[in-house]
Parts: structure tokens; sequence; C-alpha cells
């Protein structure tokens, strides 16, 4: 191990900021554009606009995981600390994300079925999903050894997002085998539209989330390394 | 022997390590021929077992390099490893199995072929008597003991010792040094962290003193080592230790 | 040679890990004590209709065996942190998957035998009737204790050296096992009523499935856990 | 029911841009304690005189 192994890159705002800008001005843009072109459905009205909101935060969540998959195995492979720094950013936006979808769940559940809460395959799998990664994160707050916390978080992610097609899976036919009706109902091909725009443009406020909360991560560990050189003598 | 650079027993080259925020060693290095034996001086918390935990493979150097005969303590562990006998400031030792069953486990987990003669590693270290006993009701110097046999059951090229002889009584104190002289002897190196020198008088070669993470002073033992002659059974040092 | 040595190793520390236990008995009768306990509490919260009792009977068995097996999984490392032992398990050479693989087998047999107690008092609590198909759920008991002690092994080697270790061990544990438990409860419960629907067989092949990717992973992931 | 449910999608929205907008200003905070506790320590901001 060299010392330079030891520097973060204390990453450049840069481009970063209107980055941010541009995103969430087209975030609102794709909303404002799905929120008027829908029609209303036929069964439930106005109800189907949620899902503009709903469904784009469900698969941020999934790429958030993903990066967090991803960034774990990096780590654990190469020990690059950038790498823990950005599969934990990413964890806690995937977190965020997930509780908003649990929420917009439940406020479209509430008048589709009648009740804020029905044990829905999809509806189930994130909220298990949503415990995996809390205890990620609880997990991170408990350990201060940044070694240890990377390793064992890093070990955390993989299993818990090896887990998410076998929780799918489980939950699904926990479902269907007691013969429930899937209660998410197909949608026409107009709806797709203004979902994917919604995707697109929530995937790239999701990058610059992460992208600011490991800039902040960085930062932090980037001024621990600085007071150790200081602390080591000053040498390089 | 000649001693060519990476035939060095024990090598640190600006070993630092951070506990959080706080660090506990800030750049040691020192270097141990094979053969030779170092106390590590130090007041409390100036991180003398936390080096002496670096060069054990349980702490990964948060910079610099450490070896053992040229294997590097974080990337080739499994090769360090089987260099090392280390004695621990626990005896690391299960409470409900008996002094021999404890022996027979440590035994097994270093690979030592089987019916290796635990019981004279036992009666050596004064244990013959409470060979079936549990280490539950052992005092913490038999228990210290106990560490010694396990210590003896290989023939370890590298002795990494801390506080060695707490809670040990005079008798313990001269076989704790009968087995530092014996691996002395044999060619292996001792690191040996002491909070005071007088237990490990006639047994080093000299004394490396550790100050808020750093080496501050190297210098010869006081008392000039009792040196074996290579093979020689121990005896040689009870003189040294009274 | 090195695989023989492996197994040495494997064999000593599941032999360590039982022999302690053992010899401890207060450690395993405090917790099949405590499934019980759980269990009967089940009945209260469920009972004493006999019919609602025998539908919620594989539900309440496996949490049981759950909660239960909790506090045997940060047990088998609390031996280890006690004294140091850790340091000095460490310090032997070999794989350090030799280390998991020989307290699965202690944690195996350890949970294997507190299901046995907690089905036979679940049986008479609940008056379950014993099905016909008894050796698929063993079958399915096997199984799920297979999943349940892969995790928990491998998860309270952090939890039991972090800081607030009680409550760490069970929220990382418990959503992790929700495939297992739902295959678990569901096939126990199918079997139980005889299977009419032929569904037990999928949840059977789930259970081995998760068994198998979570044993694979966690073997390659435990040197990261351990080893820091 | 169709009335009604301008309430709820109402609320969806609002939730959405709470989360979205509360999880900004989270960050932005982080952020800034970040960079304060990095000049504090190397006397410069991030991102300049890197070449120490």
């Amino acid at each position: 191990m060299t010392t330079d192994d030891l520097t973060v890159q204390v990453p450049r705002s840069g481009g970063w900021a209107a980055f941010g800008v541009l995103s969430i001005a087209a975030l609102i843009a794709t909303q404002v554009f799905s929120f008027v072109t829908s029609p209303p459905d036929v069964n439930m009205g106005q109800l189907e606009k949620i899902m503009y909101v709903h469904v784009p935060a469900a698969w941020v969540m999934f790429i958030c995981f993903a990066v967090v998959l991803v960034y774990s195995l990096r780590f654990l492979w190469k020990g690059r600390e950038e790498d823990d720094l950005l599969a934990a950013a990413a964890a806690e936006v995937g977190a965020i994300f997930n509780g908003l979808t649990l929420i917009l769940g439940m406020i479209w559940g509430k008048p589709a079925w009648g009740v804020w809460w029905v044990w829905e395959a999809r509806l189930t799998s994130t909220l298990v999903l949503f415990l995996v990664f809390v205890g990620y994160l609880a997990l991170r707050a408990f350990v201060e050894d940044p070694q240890r916390r990377g390793q064992w978080s890093a070990a955390v992610g993989i299993l818990g997002a090896l887990n998410v097609p076998i929780v799918w899976m489980s939950v699904t036919w926990w479902r269907t085998l007691h013969q429930m009706p899937s209660t998410m109902q197909d949608m026409a091909k107009i709806y797709w539209v203004g979902m994917f725009a919604n995707f697109v443009t929530m995937t790239l406020v999701v990058v610059y989330f992460i992208r600011r909360r490991y800039e902040a991560a960085a930062i932090v560990r980037a001024a621990e390394h600085a007071a150790q050189a200081a602390a080591l003598g000053g040498d390089e | 022997m000649v001693t060519a650079q990476s035939e060095l027993a024990i090598e640190a080259q600006g070993v630092a390590r951070r506990f959080g925020a706080r660090w506990v060693l800030r750049g040691v290095s020192i270097e141990l021929g094979p053969g030779e034996i170092v106390g590590l001086l130090g007041a409390n918390g100036s991180g003398k077992t936390t080096l002496l935990r670096i060069f054990g493979t349980l702490l990964k150097p948060t910079a610099g390099t450490a070896r053992i005969y040229g294997h590097d303590v974080a990337r080739e562990t499994d090769a360090v490893r089987s260099e090392l006998g280390f004695l621990a400031h626990t005896p690391g030792l299960y409470d409900d199995l008996t002094a021999r069953e404890n022996l027979r486990f440590g035994a097994m987990m270093l690979g030592l072929p089987a019916g290796n003669n635990l019981d004279a590693a036992l009666e050596r270290v004064g244990l013959g008597h409470v060979i079936n006993e549990r280490v539950r009701g052992f005092s913490a110097g038999m228990q210290r003991r106990l560490a010694m046999a396990r210590l003896l059951l290989r023939h370890a090229r590298v002795l990494l010792l801390d506080e060695p002889y707490s809670n040990l009584d005079t008798a313990g104190i001269k076989l704790m040094n009968e087995i530092i002289a014996e691996a002395g002897a044999a060619g292996g190196a001792a690191l040996v962290v002491l909070h005071e020198l007088a237990p490990a008088a006639g047994v080093l070669d000299r004394t490396i003193t550790i100050v808020n993470g750093r080496v501050a002073e190297s210098k010869p033992a006081p008392i000039p080592r009792v040196r074996l002659v290579p093979g020689e059974r121990a005896a040689a040092t009870a003189g040294a230790t009274r | 040679m090195a695989f023989r040595d492996d197994v040495r190793r494997i064999r000593a520390i599941a032999w360590k890990d039982l022999t302690t236990e053992r010899r401890s008995k207060a450690g395993f009768n405090s917790v099949a004590a405590l499934a019980i306990t759980i269990l009967v509490l089940f009945g209260f919260a469920l009972g004493p209709d006999a019919q609602a009792l025998r539908d919620a009977a594989a539900g309440a068995l496996w949490l049981s065996a759950l909660f239960a097996g909790v506090l045997a999984f940060n047990r088998s490392y609390q031996v280890e942190l006690d004294g140091g032992a850790l340091d000095q398990l460490l310090q032997y050479p070999g794989p350090r998957w030799v280390i998991y693989v020989g307290k699965l087998i202690a944690n195996s047999l350890f949970v294997g035998l507190m299901l046995v107690i907690v089905v036979a008092v679940g049986i008479a609590l609940f008056q379950v009737r014993i099905p016909k198909a008894w050796p698929s759920l063993i079958g399915v008991f096997a199984l799920g204790a297979v999943g349940l002690v892969v995790l928990g092994t491998f998860y309270a080697a952090m939890a039991s050296r972090s800081r607030a270790r009680e409550v760490l061990l069970p929220l990382l544990l418990f959503p992790m096992l929700v495939p297992v438990l739902l295959a678990a409860i569901s096939a126990t419960k199918a079997l139980l009523v005889g299977d009419i629907m032929h569904e037990s067989g999928a949840w059977i092949k789930l259970l081995g499935a998760y068994d198998l990717i979570f044993l694979v992973a966690t073997l390659w992931a435990f040197e990261y856990v351990i080893e820091v | 029911m169709q009335a009604s449910n301008w309430d709820f999608v109402i609320a969806a929205y609002v939730v959405t841009w709470v989360v979205i907008v509360g999880y900004l200003a989270y960050s932005q905070r982080a952020l800034n304690r970040a960079r304060a506790e990095y000049t504090r320590v190397t006397g410069h901001r991030p991102g300049e005189g890197e070449a120490v």
C-alpha cells in the first residue's frame, strides 16, 4: 500500500451544478407534459397521473441498488475507498426513492383499493427491499472504522441486491398461489410515453443526487486524509 | 546467516494506523534480523500493541508496509501466519474446554500432525496437574501459561508477544524467558511489548521506544542478552531473571 | 494435503463450538425455553379456537424458531469475543471460509435440535394433525433451517462485533430472510393440510435455490467480514 | 369518485417534490459542512490548490 492509494480525490463541482439545475428543470418539464397530455383513465379517472411519479421512482430505485451492487463488488475487488463512498451514496438515494415509491403506492392504493396497504407483490417486495437497505444504512452508522465499514456494508449491499429477485419471486408466488388477482392494470401506450420521459429525467435527478452525496462524503474523507497527512508529519 | 534486505525477519516501513479520527501509529519503521530479540517500550496508548497486531495480521496498516520474512502482512497473510507465534494481551482460550482440548484445538488449527505431544507442552508450562480441567477455573497466570504452551506447539520463526509477563509469577517469567531465548537461539526473531524492562533482563538485544505513534529511540538493551548455543534448551537465562 | 488440513480445521471449529455449547447447557436450554415461550404467546394471540390455531401453526413455528435462532447466532461469536479468542483464531493459517463452515455446522445442529423441540411442542400446542407427507415436511424444515443458519451465521459475524448488536442482527437478517420465511411457512402450511394444491414443490425448490445461492455468496464474502 | 381522486393526485406530487427538494436541501447542508471541514483542515477550499 502506498500513500497514493490513500488520497481520496476531491471531486470537482465543475459542471455538476448546471447539470443539477437542468435535470430538475427537465423533470418538472416532463411531469407537466405527462400531466397535461394524459387523458383520464376510464376506471380510475385522474388517479393514473400518480403513476408518472410512482413508477419512475420505483425504477430509479432499482438503478440505485444496481449501482450499490456494482460498486460494492468493485470495492471488495480493488479496495478503492471512492467505490465504497459511491455505493453508500447510491444506497442512501435509493432508500429515499424506495421510501417515496412506498408512500406513492399507498397514496395510489387508498382510492384505487380503498385501503392504504394491500399485500400486493410489487408493493410488498418494495417494502422488503426498503428494510434491507435501511439495515445497510444502519450498519454504516454503527461502524466507525472506514475499512471495516466499507467491507461490511459492501457484503450487505451485495447480498441485499442478490436477494431482490428472490424476494420478488417469493412474494409473487405467495400472492398468486392464493389466487389474488393482480391489482395493477395494463396501461395503454400513450401512458408509457409520459412514464418513460419521466423516468429519464428522474434518473438524471438521481444521478445528480448520488453525485452530491458522493462529493460530500469524498470531501469529508479528503479532509480526514489531509488531517492524517498533517499528523504524519506533513510528508507526502 | 547473511541478512540481506529481504531476509529481515520483521520489517516495518512508515507504518501508520488510524482508528476513527485518531492516529495511533504515525509512520513507524523498524527492522529485526533473524535471531534478534527486541523489546518494544512505550507508555499506554503509544501504539505498541497496534504495531504488534499489524505484524500479527490482525490489523491492516492505514499506510506503509509491514513484512514478516519478506511477506507483506496485508497481502500475504497466509504466508505470514504460518511463521507467527502470537501471544496477545488476552490469552484467547475457550473457557469451557479443558487445557488439553484448548491445545488440541490450536494444534488442529495450525495444521500440526495428529499425535503431537500436547501433554509434554502442558507439563513444561507447569500445567501437568490440570490437563483435563476446564480453563474457566484457571487463574489468570495459569491461563497465561496455557497460552505459552500453545506457543510451544509450533516452532515459529517470529514471536510476537504482547506484555507476556503480565499475571505471571517468578517461575512463569523465567519460563517465558526460556521460550524467548530458545526461539532466538533457533534463529527466530521476537518482538516483545513491555511496559517495564525488569522481567526481560538478559533476554533482549535492544529496545525500541515508541512515543505517540513514532519510534523515539532504539538502543541496546541495558543488560546484554545471554545467548544460548543454538539448539540448547533454556536454563541459561535463569540467573538473569532474579 | 491442504484440503485435509482444512477439513480438520472445520472439524475442530465445529467440535469446539458444539462442546462449548454442550457444556454450558444453560445456553441451549434457555434458547429452547424462549422458543417455547414464544410459541405459547402465539397461542394466546391466536387461540383458543382450534381451527385458527391449526391455520396459524406453520407461521408460529417458524417465527419462534427465527426469534430464538437469532440468539444462537450471536452466541456463536460471543465465545470468540470472550477472552480475545477471535484474535487467536484469525492468527491461524488457512482460508477464512473454514471458520465459517465450522460455525455453520455447529449452528445447524443447534438450530436443528431447537427446531425438533419447537415442532414437537408446536404440534401439541396448536393441535396439529401430522400429515401423511411428513417426510417432505422434514425436508422443508431442513432446507428452511439451512437458510436461516447460513444468513444468520454470516450476519452475526458482523453484528456481534459492532455496537448495538442486539438490534443490528435482526435488522439486517429478518428482511433478508423474507423468502425463506415465506417459502418455509407456505410449504409447511400446504403440507399440513395435505398439499391439495400441489404448491409445496415450488416452495421447496425456492428454498433449495435460496440456500444454494446464499451459501455460495456467503462462503465467498466471509473473508471480507471476518478479516477486518 | 372521480372528483375526489384529485386530492390523491395532488398529494402524490406534493410528496414527490417535498422529498426531492427536502433531499436537495439536506445534501446541500451536508456538502456545506463537508466543505467547511475541509477548509478548516487544509486552509483552502476543496478543488483549489490541490498540488500540496
